[in-house]
Parts: structure tokens; sequence; C-alpha cells
């Protein structure tokens, strides 16, 4: 069904899954302010954020059942099956943390419910920022999510180390909104439009100008620190450690994805004409994150410093799928940040219930013995790190794989062996975990007897375990939806007269 | 019969196989061991006696008895297991056969006190099984099976006490040792193969002459390897030192597999291919030069030996270059004629020395002394308490120094002969002959000076240990007589023409080399003056031995090891072997073992690949690592700063 | 036999029942009481050897191509598919393994006594992942197998080995994993090159192998790719050293399983992709002279390095390196008869090494000890176990009669015609062999019994001759009649040559015409 | 006097103004004040915004009116945050702000 975007009814209609969420959030912001008193009230907000996540998904899922496209020029949202995909990962992830972070925010002694509304909204900024077809929509969606984003990583006020990594998320990411802000301007200079199906056609008309090119640098900057790329991902391992933990996995997996999304339309819609010039850049983002971010991972300790650097590499890995600049590359995006997310959340999930209350951060040393204690628990997090790392056999594998495939297709032969050689340095992170836990003897008698396993958390756990396997052995159906969406992108980013 | 001529590899194996389960399930059950171990004997000598009539009688030379297809791999490599029966094969499965039927009876004898009985026939009998592979084998890697095979139970028979750390030891070295010589034999093959394209022994005939012109280098090639291959398996001068340590096996062994039958592998592999031998002249000369050599090294090793079995260990040595030297002037006839005689008195003495041995330990054993049953110093005057022993194993001597009636007397001589008609053609062969006619002067020498030191003079094993000494009991005996009658009637085999005799062994292996010798000139005739000078130097060369030797022997005054005086000057030198062990244990085993131990596996192994290559990566990654964690010191205003450095760096590729 | 097996369709499940049989064994053995664990592993192995017994009949010897072909696509719109087949190369190897696993499960009956399910379950999963590699004829599939039957590995050795098993167990999957990182790359690669020019994307074997000539470009880093891989596997020389600790830490069933079939995967890897892929490079005279020296480095350094190991189980590492070299040698040599010597090989050393592997495993129930020097003198005690270890260990260093000679004589009289002087080297290793394996026998059986606590240990009992006599009796058959295996792998070993035939550079000496 | 003509001067002193706000947030270690520079900078995209808008018409003008209101929202967060750490630490000195490091 085609929707006029300029009416407001059309707008309206477009922005459906936005609107529902925002209204939930509302709602739950409203029965928060009455009731924040105890675990119930924090369980009651919870359940309630669930199901403005689901409305806002089925909101979604209608939308894509009819065929929403735009009639006409795609004006400040884009409405196309990219976006519906992008907006129901965003959702996924959004649901999957929530329900994480019932039962951690209690056993923190964090009573405060605002976090779901604060989440809620992040939420939404996410998916303006995945679906923006506009400079505008994008500017605020980054800006919506990211306010939400840095007083959640600052959440558990007692704590000084939430407290400084809200600090430092803040500082660094104004900084770097400023930069993007330039280089909107800058884009919106050169060429007087602020819908990217215009501005790529008029730098598919008329050669780049020294402004158009100066504010692409910009707007890759702005991104390129929101995806922690190495020179700009300084931040992420202090902000990822000190921030509570399934804000952390929020944070490695939602904004991440959202990121990527947002940038792989903006490349496909905005800079086509200019792929020569970005490629090159791309390349050298990937090649330096993956090398950075594997190797700085060896030296880890902490388990969340350590999966804080290896998203970092992981960032470079989806680096590859960029450069590729094809519908390949797009789905490639898509799978991986599925991969990626899936086997995140399930990590911090485990990770979040071995911690205990007010405790220091998981050291690697914690987990020795686990499989004794807790064979189930170890079982899945070994299931992750294999993930994490590509083994064969896990959908971490599947997408490493459709990543390389969809670079080599493209002739780049470079990029995936600095791909692998970094996969080859993360095994010499990521076994250890697995052997800690499986083939070393607990350190103390009652080493792990304090780990709480709540059960919706253990039952989203076991979801995301189970997918990852599954989708490792039989992806098909995950690798045709991404390649058809891909092909979604593609379409609508071509422009307005051969839509 | 030549059909069937595989039952006599059969029946040996079936007594292997029989002794080896009563070894494991009733070792006590002696009787039935040495029935199955000789009754198999007997079995096996009848086939060969069959198969030898039917041969006789046959208008063609050679059979080939294919079993089955052993490694059908192309139509170029496709070894048969299969087995050639022809004049030479028939003869030494009956000396093999005859012989080791012989040793077998006496080991029923000399081994019956020993619990590892049944074990000790499994293991003999399975000798004979391989023995007969490599004689009847068809191709050079069935032989190869029978030529490994017997090293096999060398190994295993010389370390059959082998709670004796000394007697395994020996066992391994003989082992080794034939290794080393199997290396030569295995890299003849492949050459052999590349270029002829065939592994059987008619075939390497037929296409030796077509492809090979004569003293080119292929043939000079294989010839030398597969002299190799000889030279360890038949104890010659580079790989000699196994032997007189494979004496720690029991007696009987030594006699079968020490004097009569392995250890004449060698020859008869030359024999074999005596083809490729002819087309490679140097080659020849090697072989004699290395047989003369031998003969003459190990006959001065053996004038100062002190253990009975020593002594007659480096004579087997000796007569072995002999049989090169024999075989190295294209005299094959004789060569073999010298190993059947040779098979026949050293097994007669081999067995002496064992009834000898098994009689003093009796003794030494009641009289409770430590003293070594195998040392001659401790033994003397033994004729008046074993009579039949002194005078079969005099015969024995006699045959060995070259006495005119016996077999050795003929066989030693024809080689001499032929050694010295060859010189015409080539300097060098006199240089052997003369070797070759010390040696014998020496051989007679050591003989005497043995017999004299066991037999004659008083009995220095103290007087308690005296009256125990008794003769053998006759199942050791008996095989002893037969041997004797052997000894004295060898001869009669290849009867020269100047004795009356029709050389009919000559004869009967005339088809056999008949392609070898087309290609070499006939041994040149001696005017027969000369031949009649060079038999009388020889008969005055075996008396003047015998003589020296117990003349010397009686006069000198023997004592008993435990207060002999230290051997000095040339003497220690013979006693000490020349210290080839010595040497050869310096220059080759200690650096092999200090290379794979320093060199390859503590710096190559465990320190270059190990902790620079594996090790060093993984701390390189580490400190990399360390580096990449330290960009994080905390500080905003440095990630603030790394960040413009980043922006900084993307505009200017982006602008440029 | 092979028409009852037509009869039952055999050719079209085999495989899949060879492969899904422990699968779904696994969950079953998991959960069941731990007593009743080892009797269902136990039925699952003697089920799979009844069902893979039959692939001797059924395989026939006289078509060369593929058999048993199934080719299901599995992930469509990627040209992923389940493609598995047998072929000469391939069939010994899953004989060998289906004979093996009944051995590996009751070798352990007494070996094991903690977390008994989980090591059932890890061996059937081992089980399952060697087998995936032979019969995969899908280059996507293979490397998930290549890369899975990692991990039982890595427990295997992790939580059952001795003294140091957690260094062994890391340093054997990270030289394997970082061995193989670019063999995945290079696999795309092939899969996107062909695709560009066919138009069709599909990981099947044939159809890479119809295009090969498109890759010969790249044919270089390709080659590389995948030999860096199959040579840390093999163990090549350089990549050698976590061989000796793997095996040292490993118990009895995962160095069996090691030994026999996990090392063959890397020859059988050259032999299957490496080299009929890029033939022009990996035949060059180059490269061949490389490799063909590794592999004699490799069998001479390892059989020097093996004469002064003082762990018994860490020198019959040590001899594996230097018999696989044989096989490198016999791939490299490029006659038929070098590459059936050279599978040959694979298949004896399974059996001698399997064998040797099993009665070290007995002597440590027993004493608990692999240094040599702790033994002395055992024939006396046990002798059975020592005329065993004997046999074994002269059918190791290549008596002729028994198997081990079969397959190092044909490599060395195929490849002599190519590399003479490198073969006139590798021949040293005879002396060299019978060096260690006569020492370390005689220091272990023979010599004095000075150590009273070998005075105790008892011989064989039932269970394990039935697990040591049909090697041994298997030795002596493949020794003697090795005429079936070699009718087995003839097709594959000549397709193999004539495929590779236009390219191979002239040898040192002429071939021999052919006389009868 | 045509307007347009002041676009570049204008675009100079917004990108020296926004250069000014990066050099202040390198240099200065007193929070307050890099939030203040990170403001500036903000600001100088502004003053761009207004520039092309006489340009491109009046869509640049409503740009300006989305960052003011964010960087309001943004002050009102930061300023919270500041002061959260601030009663951890009782000094806004970004150099003793280092727990999280390594």
């Amino acid at each position: 069904m085609g929707i006029d975007l300029s009416s407001p009814g059309g707008a309206t209609l477009a922005l459906l899954p936005e609107i529902l969420l925002t209204f939930w959030a509302l709602v739950v912001l409203l029965f928060v302010a009455w009731r924040h008193r105890d675990g119930y009230d924090m369980r009651t907000a919870g359940a309630l954020s669930l199901l403005g996540y689901i409305s806002a998904v089925a909101a979604t899922g209608w939308l894509a059942w009819r065929g929403a496209h735009a009639d006409g020029l795609s004006f400040m949202i884009a409405l196309d099956g990219f976006r519906f995909a992008s907006d129901a990962l965003l959702l996924w992830i959004a649901g999957a943390v929530t329900i994480l972070s019932v039962r951690w925010l209690i056993r923190q002694g964090i009573l405060a419910p605002e976090y779901y509304p604060l989440l809620m909204l992040a939420t939404v900024g996410m998916m303006l920022l995945a679906g923006a077809a506009d400079l505008i929509t994008l500017f605020l969606g980054l800006e919506v999510m990211s306010i939400s984003v840095y007083i959640l990583a600052g959440f558990d006020r007692t704590r000084r180390a939430s407290a400084e990594a809200a600090l430092k998320y803040f500082l660094i990411g104004a900084f770097a909104s400023g930069f993007l802000l330039y280089g909107i301007a800058l884009t919106y200079g050169a060429t007087g439009q602020f819908n990217f199906g215009l501005i790529g056609a008029q730098f598919a008309a008329t050669p780049p100008t020294l402004m158009a090119k100066l504010g692409m640098g910009m707007i890759l900057i702005g991104f390129a620190f929101k995806v922690a790329a190495v020179p700009f991902h300084a931040w992420a391992p202090d902000v990822y450690e000190g921030a509570p933990t399934p804000i952390t996995a929020f944070m490695a997996s939602g904004i991440k994805a959202a990121a990527f999304l947002a940038l792989a339309r903006v490349l496909s819609e905005v800079f086509p004409a200019m792929v020569e010039l970005w490629r090159p850049v791309v390349f050298g983002l990937a090649v330096v994150t993956i090398l950075i971010g594997n190797l700085s991972a060896l030296s880890q300790t902490s388990m969340k410093r350590m999966l804080a650097y290896s998203a970092i590499a992981h960032a470079g890995y989806l680096f590859l799928a960029l450069w590729a600049h094809s519908d390949e590359g797009t789905a490639a995006v898509l799978v991986y940040l599925l991969a990626y997310s899936i086997t995140t959340i399930a990590a911090f999930g485990i990770l979040a219930s071995i911690e205990r209350a007010g405790a220091r951060t998981v050291l690697l040393t914690d987990l020795e013995g686990l499989f004794a204690v807790r064979p189930f628990a170890s079982m899945g997090l070994s299931v992750c790190m294999l993930s994490l790392l590509g083994f064969p056999g896990t959908f971490g594998f599947i997408g490493k794989w459709f990543l390389l495939s969809a670079a080599l297709h493209q002739g780049q032969t470079v990029l995936p062996v600095i791909a692998m050689v970094g996969s080859a340095i993360s095994i010499g992170y990521y076994l250890p975990v697995v052997l800690a836990m499986t083939l070393k003897p607990t350190r103390t008698r009652q080493a792990h007897q304090t780990i709480r396993f709540p059960r919706p958390a253990r039952i989203a756990v076991a979801i995301c375990i189970f997918a990852i396997l599954l989708l490792g052995v039989w992806p098909n159906t995950v690798l045709n939806f991404a390649t058809q969406k891909a092909v979604q992108l593609r379409q609508s980013a071509l422009p307005l007269g051969n839509r | 019969m030549i059909q069937l001529v595989w039952l006599a590899v059969l029946f040996p194996l079936l007594g292997a196989v029989i002794n080896a389960a009563l070894a494991f399930r009733r070792p006590m059950a002696k009787t039935a061991v040495s029935i199955v171990g000789v009754g198999v004997m007997a079995a096996a000598f009848a086939v060969a006696l069959a198969v030898f009539r039917e041969l006789q009688q046959s208008p063609v030379a050679s059979y080939s008895v294919v079993l089955w297809h052993w490694m059908p791999v192309t139509d170029r490599l496709s070894i048969d297991l299969a087995f050639q029966v022809d004049h030479l094969s028939s003869v030494m499965l009956l000396v093999i056969t005859g012989v080791g039927g012989l040793i077998h009876l006496f080991s029923v004898g000399y081994m019956r006190s020993d619990p590892g009985y049944a074990r000790y026939f499994a293991y003999l009998n399975l000798f004979i099984v391989f023995m007969l592979v490599l004689v009847l084998g068809a191709s050079l890697p069935v032989s190869f099976i029978g030529w490994e095979g017997v090293g096999l139970c060398s190994y295993l028979l010389i370390g059959f006490w082998y709670e004796v750390d000394a007697n395994s030891n020996a066992g391994k070295k003989a082992f080794l040792a034939n290794r080393i010589g199997d290396f030569g034999v295995l890299i003849a093959m492949f050459l052999i193969w590349w270029s002829l394209g065939t592994l059987d022994f008619t075939g390497i005939m037929m296409q030796g002459g077509a492809h090979w012109s004569r003293g080119s280098t292929m043939p000079l090639l294989v010839a030398l390897f597969l002299f190799l291959g000889c030279t360890g398996k038949s104890a010659q001068i580079p790989l000699y030192v196994w032997l007189p340590d494979a004496m720690a096996g029991p007696t009987p062994v030594s006699a079968l597999i020490h004097a009569a039958t392995m250890v004449t592998a060698g020859v008869f592999l030359v024999v074999r291919t005596a083809a490729v031998f002819t087309l490679a002249p140097v080659a020849l000369e090697v072989v004699a030069v290395v047989g003369a050599l031998t003969a003459f090294f190990a006959a001065t090793i053996g004038l100062r030996q002190y253990d009975i079995k020593k002594v007659l260990a480096y004579s087997t040595v000796s007569q072995l270059g002999y049989m090169f030297l024999g075989v190295g002037t294209t005299a094959f006839a004789s060569g073999i004629f010298h190993l059947i005689t040779h098979a026949f008195f050293k097994a007669l003495l081999f067995l002496g020395a064992g009834s000898v041995i098994h009689a003093m330990h009796h003794a030494l054993h009641h009289a409770h002394s430590h003293a070594d049953p195998q040392d001659m110093r401790n033994m003397g005057g033994l004729r008046r308490a074993m009579p039949w022993t002194f005078a079969l194993m005099g015969i024995a001597t006699l045959a060995i120094a070259g006495v005119p009636p016996f077999a050795g007397f003929f066989s030693k001589d024809e080689i001499l002969g032929a050694a010295f008609a060859r010189g015409s053609e080539h300097p060098i062969y006199y240089v052997c002959w003369a070797l070759g006619l010390a040696a014998a002067l020496m051989t007679a020498f050591y003989m005497s000076r043995l017999v004299a030191m066991t037999f004659f003079g008083k009995y220095r094993g103290g007087e308690k240990s005296a009256e125990h000494l008794h003769e053998a009991p006759w199942v050791m005996t008996g095989p002893l007589v037969i041997l004797a009658i052997l000894t004295i009637g060898g001869g009669l085999i290849n009867l020269p023409h100047f004795a009356g005799g029709s050389s009919w062994l000559e004869h009967w292996l005339a088809p056999v080399v008949q392609v070898a010798m087309m290609m070499v000139t006939p041994t040149p005739e001696i005017p027969s003056g000369m031949e009649t000078t060079l038999i009388a130097l020889a008969i005055v060369a075996a008396v003047t031995g015998l003589v020296g030797g117990y003349v010397l022997t009686t006069r000198s005054s023997i004592v008993t090891p435990e207060h002999a005086p230290e051997e000095r000057g040339i003497w220690s030198l013979l006693y000490h072997k020349y210290y080839v062990d010595e040497v050869y244990h310096r220059l080759i085993v200690d650096p092999t073992m200090w290379l794979s131990r320093r060199a390859l596996w503590q710096t190559v192994d465990a320190f270059l690949i190990d902790r620079i290559g594996v090790g060093g990566t993984a701390r390189l990654a580490e400190g990399l690592g360390w580096l990449g964690s330290r960009l994080q010191n905390g500080q905003v205003a440095f990630y603030v700063t790394m960040f413009a450095v980043g922006a900084v760096l993307i505009l200017r590729t982006l602008v440029r | 036999m092979a028409d009852f097996l037509s009869s039952i369709g055999y050719e079209h499940w085999v495989i899949h029942v060879l492969l899904g049989l422990p699968i779904l064994a696994i969950p079953a053995i998991l959960f069941s009481p731990v007593k009743s664990a080892r009797y269902i592993a136990f039925g699952v192995a003697l089920t799979e050897l009844v069902v893979g017994i039959g692939l001797w009949w059924a395989y026939d010897s006289s078509r060369s191509g593929m058999q048993f072909v199934t080719d299901i696509s599995w992930v469509q719109g990627f040209g992923i598919g389940y493609r598995v087949g047998i072929d000469g190369l391939s069939v010994l190897m899953v004989l060998l393994s289906v004979i093996m696993l009944p051995l590996v499960v009751w070798s352990s009956w007494r070996g094991i006594d903690q977390k008994q399910r989980g090591f059932y379950a890890l061996i059937m999963a081992l089980n399952t992942g060697m087998l995936g590699v032979f019969v995969a004829t899908d280059l996507f599939l293979f490397y998930m197998f290549w890369e899975m039957l990692l991990i039982p590995m890595y427990f295997m050795i992790g939580i059952w080995g001795s003294a140091n098993r957690l260094y062994a167990a890391t340093k054997f999957v990270i030289y394997t994993f970082v061995g193989s990182f670019m063999m995945l790359v290079a696999i795309i690669w092939m899969v996107a090159v062909v695709a560009k020019t066919t138009g069709v994307t599909s990981f099947a074997y044939s159809n890479l192998l119809d295009h090969a000539e498109l890759l010969r470009p790249w044919g270089a880093w390709l080659f590389t790719a995948f030999a860096l891989a199959f040579a840390v596997k093999v163990p090549l020389f350089p990549f050698h050293t976590w061989l000796p600790d793997a095996h040292t830490e490993a118990p009895t069933a995962g160095s069996v399983d090691l030994a026999v079939i996990l090392l063959k995967m890397g020859t059988y890897g050259f032999l299957r992709f490496a080299i009929p892929f890029f033939p022009m490079f990996a035949l060059s005279k180059t490269t061949g002279m490389v490799m063909a020296t590794l592999a004699v480095i490799g069998i001479i350094y390892a059989a020097l390095v093996a004469m002064v190991q003082p762990d018994l189980k860490r020198l019959i590492a040590y001899s594996s390196v230097s018999h696989l070299g044989f096989v490198m040698l016999g791939i490299w040599g490029s006659t038929v008869e070098s590459v059936q010597g050279a599978i040959m090989v694979m298949v004896s050393h399974g059996l001698s090494t399997g064998a040797l592997f099993f009665m070290i495993g007995m002597l440590y129930e027993r004493r608990h000890t692999r240094k040599i020097t702790d033994y002395g003198g055992l024939a006396r005690i046990t002798p059975m176990l020592a005329t065993a270890f004997v046999i074994t260990a002269f059918s190791s260093i290549g008596l002729p009669g028994l198997n081990g000679f079969v397959g190092e004589f044909l490599v060395l009289i195929g490849s002599f015609g190519r590399y003479p002087w490198l073969v006139g080297a590798a021949s040293t290793v005879v002396v060299f062999s019978a060096g260690y394996m006569l020492w370390s026998t005689q220091r272990v059986f023979f010599n004095r019994l000075t150590n009273p606590l070998n005075e105790g240990i008892g011989d064989l009992n039932l269970r394990e001759l039935a697990v040591i006599v049909p090697l041994i009796v298997a030795m002596i058959w493949v020794g003697l009649y090795p005429a079936p295996l070699l009718k087995r792998t003839s097709g594959a070993a000549h397709a193999y040559i004539e495929m590779i035939q236009p390219v191979l550079p002239k040898p040192a000496l002429a071939d021999p015409e052919v006389h009868r | 006097m045509d307007t347009r003509l002041l676009l570049g001067p204008t675009l100079v002193v917004s990108a020296i103004l926004f250069v000014l706000g990066v050099a202040g947030v390198l240099v200065r270690r007193n929070a307050i004040v890099v939030f203040m520079c990170v403001e500036l900078m903000l600001n100088a995209v502004n003053l761009t915004f207004i520039a092309f808008a006489q340009l491109h018409g009046v869509s640049g003008q409503i740009m300006v009116f989305f960052v003011m209101t964010v960087a309001a929202a943004e002050a009102a967060v930061g300023l919270a945050i500041i002061l959260a750490i601030f009663r951890h630490t009782q000094s806004v000195d970004l150099a003793h702000i280092n727990l999280l490091k390594g």
C-alpha cells in the first residue's frame, strides 16, 4: 500500500512503530511516577515496557506485511523492508535487554524504575536513526538515543565507575556529535538538501566539491565514533566496563547495530557517487580496528573489558561489509548484526547473573571451574565464545562467512585476510574463557554459590543459545530474508526517476 | 614336487606357530615341543631332497612357483610372492634344512634345562622359514622378506636370554648392523627397477645385459649397494662388528645362524645377482679385496681370543672373507662350495664347543664356582673326559686348516687357485692370494691353539669341578658324528679334476651363473706345474700352522683369567679387537646421540620452534596487546586527542 | 555380499547412517545412567562397524569416480549443499575409522573412570567429525567438519589428559585453528572466482575441480592457504611440535583417534584439494622440491629425535611424524606407485601406531607412568603384551612381511624416479627407526627387571586381547596380502595421476619400460 | 548589498569558532569548561546553517531550532552527569577521573 508521506495522516502511519513506542514510554513513565518503591513496582514497569516493545514490533510487522512503501519522495523516514528489518532487530535487542535487567536491577539494589522509559526512548532514537531518510531525522534520532544512553550508562549512581563512564561517554559523545552536525551542515551547504535521495542525486549529477568531501568526512567521523572504530574507540572499553552490565549489552549490540544500519543506509543512499573516495577510509578504519581491537583484548583480565575490545574488533569485521557496497554487503551487515547481537546478549546475560551484588567486575579467574557448578551456564558461555570466534557450527561462523564472501565478491582480498588474522588472534582471548570454565578446577570451595539465575533471564539466554546453534546449522531463512531486505534498500536508494 | 616347494616353508612355519602356542600355554611340554620342532625340520628336509632329485632329472634349469600376487600396483610394478627353484636354491635348500635339522636335534639336548625351551624352538623354526624364503625368493623384494626376517630371528635368538642387558644389547646391535646393510639392498632395488623395469632375478639377468653396458656406472652402483647389503648380513669388513657380540646367544644358534646359514646369505645374494656383478668388474675387485682383507684381518684377531666362541666367531668372519674372495674372482661355484663345506665343519666346531661349554657349565655349576664356562683358560685336558667331542673337533680342525683329505682343503684351495689365476689379469688378485694364504696359516694356528688349550695340558678348572666333567649325551654327540662324516666326505661334492673328481658342483651351478660368465673372460688356466706348487704351498701352510699352534700353546704357561697378566703391546691390540668397537662407538654412535639430543631435540624442537616460534608469536601478540591497552590510560584528554588525530587523517585522505 | 547390499539400497543411506548414528547416540549417552554410558557407546560403535564394514564389498573398485554420492542443497542461495561421497582416496580411511571406533571404546573401558558419559559422547562426536572430513565433497561442509572436530579433541585432552594437559590442549587447538584460518578465505575466493565466470555459485568439489583452470592466476597464495592448513595437520616438519604434546597428554582413546585418523586428514587434504585445484603451482619444480625436502627432513629429523625421548608416547608421536613424512614424500613422488604407497602408509600407520598406543595405554593403566626408565624386563611378567608389542614394533619400522613395509616400499620406489637423492636420504630412516624402536622396546620389555613395582602387573586380560589381536592379524594380513587394499585405491590413484600428468615437470630418471 | 556576498566570511568565522571549540576540548581539564567548548562547537555549526540558509532557503534555519533544542537537552543531562561525578570525586578535573583504564 502506498503512503503519501507529505500528508500528516501518511506521516503518522509511516512513523507508527516509533509513535506507539513513545506512547508506551510515557505510560510507563506515568506508572513509575506513582509506584517506585519496591521490587514489585520494578517488575511491573519492566512488564509494561515489554508490552510496549511487542506493540511496536506488531506495528512494524503490520506495515511490512501491508508492503508499505512511500508514494513519491520518502520525506522524513524511509519506508522500505530494510527499515522494518532494522526496527525488528532493534526492538528485539531492547526487549531482551529489558528481560535481562529486571532481576539484575533489583539484585543490585537500584530501585529506580525510570530505567525502563529511558530504555524505550533510547530505542525510539535508535529506530529513527536506523530508519532516517533525512539528515535531520538522522541527527535527531542519534541525539535522542545518545542522551538517554548517557543517563543509562551512569544509572548506578552509587558506584563511581558508573558515573565516570557516563561522564566520559557524554563528553566524547557530545564532541563527536558536534563533528557529525558540522558534516551535516557542510553537506547541506554543498547540496541545499537534507533528504538522502535528493543529495544522492545531486552528488551523482555534479562532481563532489571540497565542501561535500569535508561534509562526508565529518559524517563518517561521527559514525566512526558511534561504532567505536579504532582511532575513535578509546571511550568504549572504559564506558562498557563502568556502565551496568545490561546497559553494556545494550550498547554493545543495540547502539552498534543502529549506527551500522544508519551508516549502511547513508553510504548506499547519500554517498554512492563518491564510492572511490570513502572506500579507502573504510578500508583503513577496518584494518586498524580489527588489529588493535583483537590485540588489545589479548591482555585483558576483566570479562566486560575483554568483551568491549571484542566489540571493537567485530565493528572492524563489519566494515568489510560496508566496503563491499553491494546488496550482499548490506545483507551481510544485517546478518552479522543479528548474529553478533544474539551472542552478545546471551554472553552478557550469563555474565550479569555471575556478577555478585555490588562486587567488582567479573574477572576471567572468577569463571574457573564454573562447569562443575553450573554446567549449562558454562556451556552457554562457551557457545557464545565460539560464536564470537566464528567457529563453524555457530551462527557467528555463518555471519563471518557471509561477511567474507560479500567482500571477496567485490574483489577485495586484503581485508578478508586481515579479518581472518584478527579472528586467529581472537582465539587467544576467547579460548582461555572456555578453558577456564571447563578445564580448570574451582579456586575456592564456595566459588560459584552466589550465582542466581532468574527464570526470565535464563529463558532468554537459553533461547539465544539455541538460536546461535540452530541458525549456525540451518541459516537459510535468515540469509534469504536479509538478501531481500538489502535489495529493497537498493531500490529505495535509486534516484526518484526509476524507482 | 617342485610345484609343492612351498611345503618346505609351510612345515617350519606350522612348527613355529605350534611351538609359540605351546610357549604361551604349556611351556613345560618339552617332549611335544622337541617332536614338533625336529619333526618339522625332517619333513622340510624330505621335501628338499625330493625337490633336488626331481630337479636333477628335469631338463628345465629353473622353475618359478607363484603363490599369490603380493603387490599388484600397476602394470610396470606388480610383484608376485613367487619362489624360484633352480640349481642354486635347491642346493641351499638342502644345506639349510640338513644342517638346520641336525642343529635342531642338538638343541634338544643343549637347551633341555632352559625354561624358555618352547619359545626357543619357535624362534628357531621361524628362522628356518625366513631363511628358506630368502633362498627361494624369485624376486628381490620376496628375498628381502627372508633377508630381514632372518635379521629379526637373529635379533630374537641372540637376545634369547633377555634378562641379561648385554644379550639384549648384542641382539639390537646385530639387527641395526643388518639394517644398515638392508638400506643398501633397498637402494639397489630402486636403482634396478627404475633402470631395468623388473625386480625378478631372471628379469635382472636378461635385462642387465641388454640395458647396461659393461663397466658403466649403473651396474657398478647397483653392485656396490648390493655388496653393502652383503657386508651387513655376512659380517664383512665395515659391518662385521655384530657377529662376535652375537655369541651372546645360545651356542646352537651361533652354529645355525652365525656359521651355517644366515651369514652365508650375502654370498648367496652375490651369486644370485652374478649378472650385475660381472657387468661391473670394479665391483668384483672390491668384493675380492674386501673378502681377502676380512679373511686376513679377522684371522689376526682370532689369534689372541680366550673365549672359545669368540675364536670361532672370528674364524667364521675370516672364512666368509674367503667365500667373498672366491665369488669376487668369478669362481662362483668354488665360493658356494666353500660355503657348503664351511657350513659342515663350522657347525661341527660350534656344536663341539657347545658340548664343551655344556659340560664345563655343568661341572662349574656343581662346584659352585663362578668361572666363565666359555673361557679356554679355565679348561685344559678335556680329551680324557670328553673323548668323542675331542675326536670330532679334531677332525673339524683338520678340515678348517685345509689338511688334504678333508673338505676344507679342496674348497679353500680352489678359491686360492682362482685368485692366483685371476692375478695374471690384475695384480690386485695376487695380493688377495697372498692375504688368503697368510689367513690360511693363521687359521690353522688359532684352531690348533684352541684344541691345545681346551683338550691338552692339565685341567685348570679346579679339582672340585674336575670329577663332574663327562661326555655330552648321545642326542648331542649324534649330530656331531653326522656332521663329522659330512666334513670328511664334503670334498667329494666338488672334487677337482687333479684329485680325480668331476667337480660336480661347478657343472651343477653352471646354468645359474651362465649368463654372468658370458660377460666375463673365463678364468685363465694356470700351468699344471704352478698348480701343484700352489697346492703344496697350501698344505705346507696348513701343517706349519697346526704344529706351530700346538707347540707354542702347550709350551707357554696358561693361567686362569683371574690372575692372568695384563695383555701388552701387539697382543693387547689383537685381544681388544683393534679397538674397532670403541672407535665405532665414539665416531658414529655418540655423535648421533648428541646430534639428536642436543642439536635436534633440545635446540631445534624445544627451543627454536616451541620457545621462539610458538611462544615468541604469543608473547609478541601479548606485547602488542599490552601496548594497545596502554592507549587506554583513562585520560579523557588523551582520548579526545586520538579522536582529533583520527579526524584529521580521515579528512586529509578525503580532501587529497 | 555386494548384491545383497545393493538390494537393500545400501549405497543411498550408508554415509548418512555412519554420520548420523553417533550424533543421535550423544544425547542417549549423556542422559543415560553413568554405568550404562559405555555400553550404549559400545553398542553404537558395533552397529557403526557392522554398517561401515559393508563398504568393503559395496565399494566398486572398478569405477574411479565418487560413489555413494548424495547432493542435497542446504543453504540454497549460496551454493552450499550437503554433498557427500566416497572414492578410492577415502574408502580405506573411512573403513579404518569405522574399525577403530569399537576398539577405541573398548580400550577405554577401565582407563576412564570420571565423567564417563561426557567421554563417550565426545568419542561419538569426534567420530562423526572424522568421518565427515573424509566423506564431505562440499568444501563448506568439509571446512565445517574440519574445524568442528577440534572441540571434542580439545575437551578430551583437556579433561581426561594427564599432567600438563591444558597446555597441550590449547596448543593443539591454536596450532590447527591458526593454520587453517586462511583456508576459509581461499575457499570463498575460489567459489567467487568460479561463480564470476560460470555464473554458478556452488561449493561442490566437482564444480570447482572442473574450473580449476580459472584459479591459475591466484594459484600461489591459494595453494599456500590450503597447504598451511594441511601441513599443520600432517604434521609437516616445522609445524609438528603440537603432536608430541597432544599425544603425550591425551588419554588412550584420544591419542589413538589422533594418530589413526586425525593425522591423515592433512595428507588426504593435499591429495584431494590442495594439489588437484592448483596443479600448476603445487607440482612446479620449486614447490615440489620444497615439499619433498620438508617431508624427508621430517622423516629423518623425527626419527632421530624419537631416539632420545624419555617418554614412550612422545617417542611414538615422533615416529608418527616420521611415518607421515613418508606419506608426503609419496604424494609428491607423483607416480601411481608412490601415491598408492602413500595411501598404504596412511592405513598401515593407523594400524601399527594405533596398536602401539593401545598397548601403551594398557601399560599406563597398570603402572600410571609413561617414562621408559620406570619399566624394564616386563617380558617375563607379561609375555603376551611383550610379544604383541614386539610384533607391532617391527611392523612400525617396516619389516617386510608386515604392513609397514608395503607402504614404505611403494612410496620409496615410486618417488625414486623424481627425487633419487631425497629417497636415498629417506631410506636411511630404516636404520634410525629400528634404532629408536628396538632401543625403547628393549628398555621396556627386555633387560633386567630392577623396579619391584613391575613385578605385580598382570598380563593382558581377555578384553585387552580382543583389542590387540585383531590389529595384529590385520597387520600380518595387510603385510602379506595387500592386493585387495591396492585394488580399491588404484582407481583413484590412476585418476589422480592422469589429472596431474600434463602439468608434471620431467622427473630425474626416465620411466622404466614395462618388462615382464 | 547582496547578503549572499557575506557567505564566505561567515563560513570562515564559523570554521574558526569550530576549531576553537575543538582546541578547547583538547586543552582544558575542567569538565564544565570542556562541555562549554562543545556547546561552542554546536553554535559554530548553527552559524554555518544560518549562512547556508541564505543560499538554500528556510530549511537551514529550521535545522538551527533542532540543534538548539538538542543542545539544551544535552546541557541539562551533561551537567547532571558532571554533578554526579562531582559527588564522587569532589573535583571536576578530568585528569583525576581515570578510575577506568587499562
